[in-house]
């Protein structure tokens, strides 16, 4: 067990990635002498050289497409794209062709590849810097979607998504960059040991986790607003109210299965993310508990997220994004049941 | 012509004139000098059953075998030319036009027609063949072909004793807009891969002329930057071959990219679906019908006597044998098994894939079950 | 009242909007000569010449991103994408430039541009030509998305969508191209006269509209899937069950209210459409009808849409998409309840 | 340097040597021989107080006040020499570097710290100034610029007695990576629509040297679709007023578009946020520090006596107004009223954002009631 930040634990498992598999080549903007905006490539290009560490030019579709031309030859491209809001130009090359091309290759080309993405707001930046753009992936099928919520996990998914053999989006919610928390870098070391182990490792990254246990209420969360749940729970047990928060940390797939069992304990679910409500995670969410479990619930799904608006300028934030208030006041709604 | 404009034949590299006689091209004529007769009868022989092969698929689709069929009648010789230069170690990336590419890389080409059967997306292993996928997004496929030439780079750095291969990416002159298309211009160069780009200008992107595309010839795209750039007849089969060969060369000794431009013309319709009479006149389809790249060699060789009665009927017979055995072959082939829609989605299991997959096995064995009840 | 297909409807639209205001300027790949793929521009340049009707190179992003520069300088671009797969190379200038000009400029900067997508699918084509991508767009606040199911709903959706000073996206399910219906022409240029036309056209534009009425069950539908929810209620009338279908209309802003009023009288929902399931546009009705109908619905809400695959070969897709079986299943399904 | 390399200095349009000498430019001179003395101190003042307030906003993010600043230091020549020469009817579209283009067309400077302290989006209305807003996503303007200068060829054709205009769009080095310049070159060039593309190659996007985006001069890029391109000495100022005038007279004049690259450097960090110790040396920046724009017009004019200390005293006294004025403004400015986070989404009435803002009016409310309830 060491204790690190999210970053450095994102970093610590891209450099154990790194040095398990020499085909483990970093991409993107400035994430070589500079070590990305956010330093999470610090030293790595000082340590595995230009070839594997590889500064690129300003296009993020070039970065995606030549991505995946990388993985057919065999490489297992990690890239970065620099913030949430600067992932579009790549959006057909996500879409169309990394999404797609197991399904139409019929199996023949697997590619491995990783986009990280740190995203979610609550930094003070200004417009394109703060955004959840989870959802405008989620729909695509051929993509695997997680996002951690604490170092331990972003150290595991992340050495778990090279591993595994699909395209995997690694959001990372760039606010809690320098949490800190206990990692036990070993044992995943252990599972991707041996022939199952990316098997097992693709197996892991999709489940859920229950972040806390609760009788009364099922509130769901993942990546920045896993921590605004516990915070919500802590003052509602002080209401008398026993919050069971669950952290997704997939969206694709999501483990549904897991909140679905929760529900059919409290009754009542509360969901909450920082993308836009409308057609968000929590929409799906939302309908698969309603359609599982329904005659369990005693009070309809809450959603909690940020509004039907392009993010705000910073001053804004706190009140568009989801916050312990919000938050409190559906749990409130779904107790009134 | 417009001499500076996307059609002009200046600078153009010719080394068989539509007459079918022989220039010599002061650069690139020593990368052809080996061509012996039979070589030569090896490129007519594939421009032919693949013309042949190409009226065929064209008359299934008429019959209604096939959803849709992308000719690629007219543009045998940029391919063929261009292809018969490849290597053990190279690795094609095509557009969806490539067929003449696809059947020199062993690609069957009745196998192609499952795409167009609507069995499936994809219908070789593009590892078996060194030929990717055919890509329907246009341009998209040229960035895949810069990242896997990237690679190439760096597996010839580590294992420098290997045979050194490049990477040749085909595409048309309407991709030439797309911003990928662009952007791999740029990866290419920045990062010095072994890739060629070989532009097939047709001169038409579905109806709309080139001139939509460019003012200046396409070739410019690959000055702006700095990479070296050849326009050539595309309907030379030869020149095709001998600038082709340079570029991979090229390419393969390290010196980065190559752009070529391929002068040639979409002698078909877009595709069985489109209508060009709704935009180009039967004159200029009359002038490059007078430019084949077909007559041009078989003029060339039948001047010399190398292209024998025997020979023109085993090509024949073989262009016979391959569109009977499309036509018997298609409509051999049953639908696939419905489940597997739900196949490779992803490479490891998918919850939500498995449970729709789980849904709709049991959702279509209650019919079996009402069916069998009734 | 005319007769038309849905095809010549938006011609129809097209040309009353482009003799009404000179500003209105088609831009798209093949739109000129050729009158477009499908030939929905037919005669248009002809009539109206090459700065009305512009054929543009081969390059979406370019398409977008030229319209909302025509947009800035008081032009109301109509552009068209030539098929669903192939508005992602778009999606960047869709996403943070399109939605997002008018917020950005507090209102200074309006952009009326009508994107014309030819979507979904049923018409046996190749890969990418069959897409359902509209949930990939409503999730991003700015933007209008509206799908006609008619001709009269085209006709009239296309001027006002033109009208409207908001940037809209306008799916149109080909396969319903060649099917004939009765349109009035005169009653949208009535609406459209007179300075507050334009806030009635997009008030009306917003709005969902009562398919068939019906009282056990409320299936909602919208574009290609309409005439579907039509044929279903039909043979679940033969059944005893008396299906009420809703044709939304509009996706972004989506009339739930309409769903929810429905919902109340009959408890029971089914919602189809063509995109997959999983993070679909019926996600976030259930979602929200749930919210607001909870106690008011006997059976939880169920979606009939495409699976979580890529748009598969053509031989599969009567499979793939929502049928009249899967649609009959799932108002079984809620009628056991 | 390097002489073929994207920062060769062959070609480079100079009009005023580093150390403040004028040279003749064959070309060019002709369109700043009306410059006087008085429009060139302009021009000194411009970047003297574009300057001033570059450091001042700076300091003003050290304090706390702003989230971000993004310096223009160092490229002023650039700014103030192109923004010179625009006229009433031309519209700019900037990237977020352009203050200098920004004060020059009449935008409060202290009004465009509103973006940085994180209230709003955009500061100023784009019509007032016929400048566009700042643009972050990188490369987006180019388009909407391109798209821009259309519909004014437009305007023109239709009433050819108005007094033509033309449309900027200035971007970085980096940017012209992106797929959307290269497609904005492209309709540019074969719509022959009357814009200049003013990239300023400061030879850094954020870490990156401009030999991770191009191995030629971006100047190039023009030439890639065939339209006029200038290379010009971006931390001359002269010279950029030259080329600018040219460029634009030939857009305005219906020619079509011209690409301009200014080699000038980025003398601070990206943005308040970077750290370029991590990846540049102090040899470099001093290398630039002695080619600074401010500094050859200087010499030139002081050389010359034409700037005199009252002069000298009247801009500092500008600048210094200006500076005051920020740091008193900006700390002034309040939070809007938070309602104000749901306006202009639409232009029309979205049921979605109206519901949302209802709810969350009520919402806010529920507070005060409690609190007053307490
Ligand atoms: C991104 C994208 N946009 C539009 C289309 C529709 N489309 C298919 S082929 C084609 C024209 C392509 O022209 P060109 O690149 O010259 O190739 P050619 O068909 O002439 O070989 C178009 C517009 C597409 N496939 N992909
Ligand atoms: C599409 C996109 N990708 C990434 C970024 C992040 N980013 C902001 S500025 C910048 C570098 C820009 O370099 P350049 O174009 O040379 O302009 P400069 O900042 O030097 O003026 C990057 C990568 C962005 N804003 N937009
Ligand atoms: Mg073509
Ligand atoms: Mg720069």
């Amino acid at each position: 067990m060491t204790t690190l930040t999210m970053a450095g634990a994102i970093n610590a498992g891209l450099r154990a990635a790194m040095e398990r598999d020499d085909k483990v080549t970093l991409m993107g903007e400035d994430i070589g002498k500079l070590g990305g905006v956010f330093r999470v490539t610090d030293g790595l290009h000082a340590d595995f050289g230009d070839d594997r560490v590889m500064d690129s030019p300003l296009a993020e579709s070039g970065i995606v497409g030549t991505a995946i031309g990388m993985a057919m030859a065999g490489f297992r491209p990690v890239i970065e794209i620099q913030f949430d809001g600067f992932i579009f130009p790549a959006y057909n090359q996500i879409t169309t062709q990394l999404a797609k091309m197991h399904y139409r290759s019929r199996g023949d080309i697997q590619l491995p590849v990783v986009i990280r993405v740190p995203y979610a707001g609550g930094i003070g930046a200004i417009e394109h810097h703060s955004e959840s753009p989870e959802a405008l992936f989620a729909h695509t099928p051929g993509l695997r979607i997680v996002s951690p919520a604490n170092p331990q996990d972003a150290f595991d998914l992340m050495q778990q998504s090279i591993a595994c053999p699909d395209p995997v989006m690694f959001f990372e919610p760039k606010a809690r960059y320098w949490d800190k928390g206990e990692v036990d870098t070993a044992r995943v070391a252990a599972q991707l040991d041996g022939a199952t182990g990316p098997a097992n490792a693709t197996a892991e990254m999709g489940k859920a986790r229950v972040a806390r246990q609760g009788s009364d209420v099922t509130l769901v969360a993942y990546g920045p607003t896993v921590r605004l749940a516990l915070q919500a729970a802590e003052v509602a047990a002080e209401d008398g109210t026993n919050v069971e928060v669950i952290d997704l940390r997939s969206i694709s797939p999501m483990d549904s299965d897991a909140v679905v069992k929760s529900a059919k304990r409290t009754g009542r679910v509360v969901i909450t993310h920082e993308a836009s409500t409308a057609f968000g995670v929590g929409a799906e969410l939302s309908a698969r508990v309603t359609e599982q479990a329904f005659f369990h619930l005693h009070a309809p799904v809450l959603r909690v997220g940020g509004f039907s608006t392009p993010y705000p300028g910073a001053t804004f934030e706190h009140e568009f994004l989801p916050n312990i208030d919000r938050v409190l006041d559906a749990v409130d709604r779904v107790m009134k049941h | 012509m417009d001499s500076t404009g996307p059609l002009s034949t200046d600078g153009l590299v010719s080394m068989l004139t539509h007459e079918g006689v022989p220039v010599e091209h002061e650069t690139f004529s020593r990368y052809v000098q080996n061509l012996d007769a039979e070589e030569l009868r090896q490129m007519w022989r594939a421009m032919t059953v693949v013309r042949a092969w190409d009226l065929e698929a064209t008359s299934l689709q008429r019959q209604g075998e096939l959803g849709l069929w992308v000719q690629s009648l007219g543009q045998e010789g940029a391919q063929i030319g261009s292809g018969r230069a490849l290597r053990d170690n190279d690795f094609v990336f095509p557009s969806y036009r490539e067929h003449g590419v696809a059947h020199l890389q062993g690609v069957d080409l009745v196998e192609v027609l499952r795409i167009f059967r609507g069995l499936q997306h994809g219908a070789w292993t593009p590892a078996e063949h060194n030929f990717h996928l055919y890509t329907l997004v246009i341009g998209a496929h040229s960035l895949h072909a810069t990242g896997y030439a990237m690679a190439k780079a760096r597996e010839q750095k580590a294992n420098p004793e290997q045979e050194p291969g490049a990477v040749v990416a085909y595409f048309g002159d309407g991709a030439t807009s797309q911003g990928d298309v662009n952007e791999s211009l740029i990866f290419a160069s920045v990062y010095n891969a072994p890739i060629v780009f070989f532009c097939q200008n047709n001169q038409y992107a579905i109806s709309e002329s080139v001139t939509r595309q460019t003012k200046v010839p396409l070739a410019d795209r690959g000055r702006g930057v700095g990479m070296p750039t050849i326009r050539v007849d595309g309907n030379d089969v030869i020149a095709c071959r001998a600038v082709t060969e340079w570029a991979l060369d090229h390419a393969r000794s390290g010196k980065g990219p190559v752009f070529i431009e391929a002068l040639t013309y979409r002698m078909g319709a877009h595709t069985t679906s489109d209508d060009p009479t709704r935009y180009r006149d039967k004159e200029e389809e009359q002038y490059w019908a007078d430019r084949d790249p077909i007559a041009r060699l078989d003029t060339y060789l039948s001047a010399r006597g190398e292209l024998s009665d025997e020979f023109r009927e085993d090509v024949a017979q073989e262009a016979k044998a391959l569109g009977e055995r499309a036509r018997s072959t298609v409509k051999s082939w049953k639908r696939p098994p419905l489940l597997d829609m739900f196949k490779d989605v992803y490479a490891l299991p998918h919850a939500a894939v498995d449970a729709e997959r789980v849904w709709f096995e049991r959702f279509q064995e209650s019919f079996d079950t009402e069916e069998a009840g009734r």
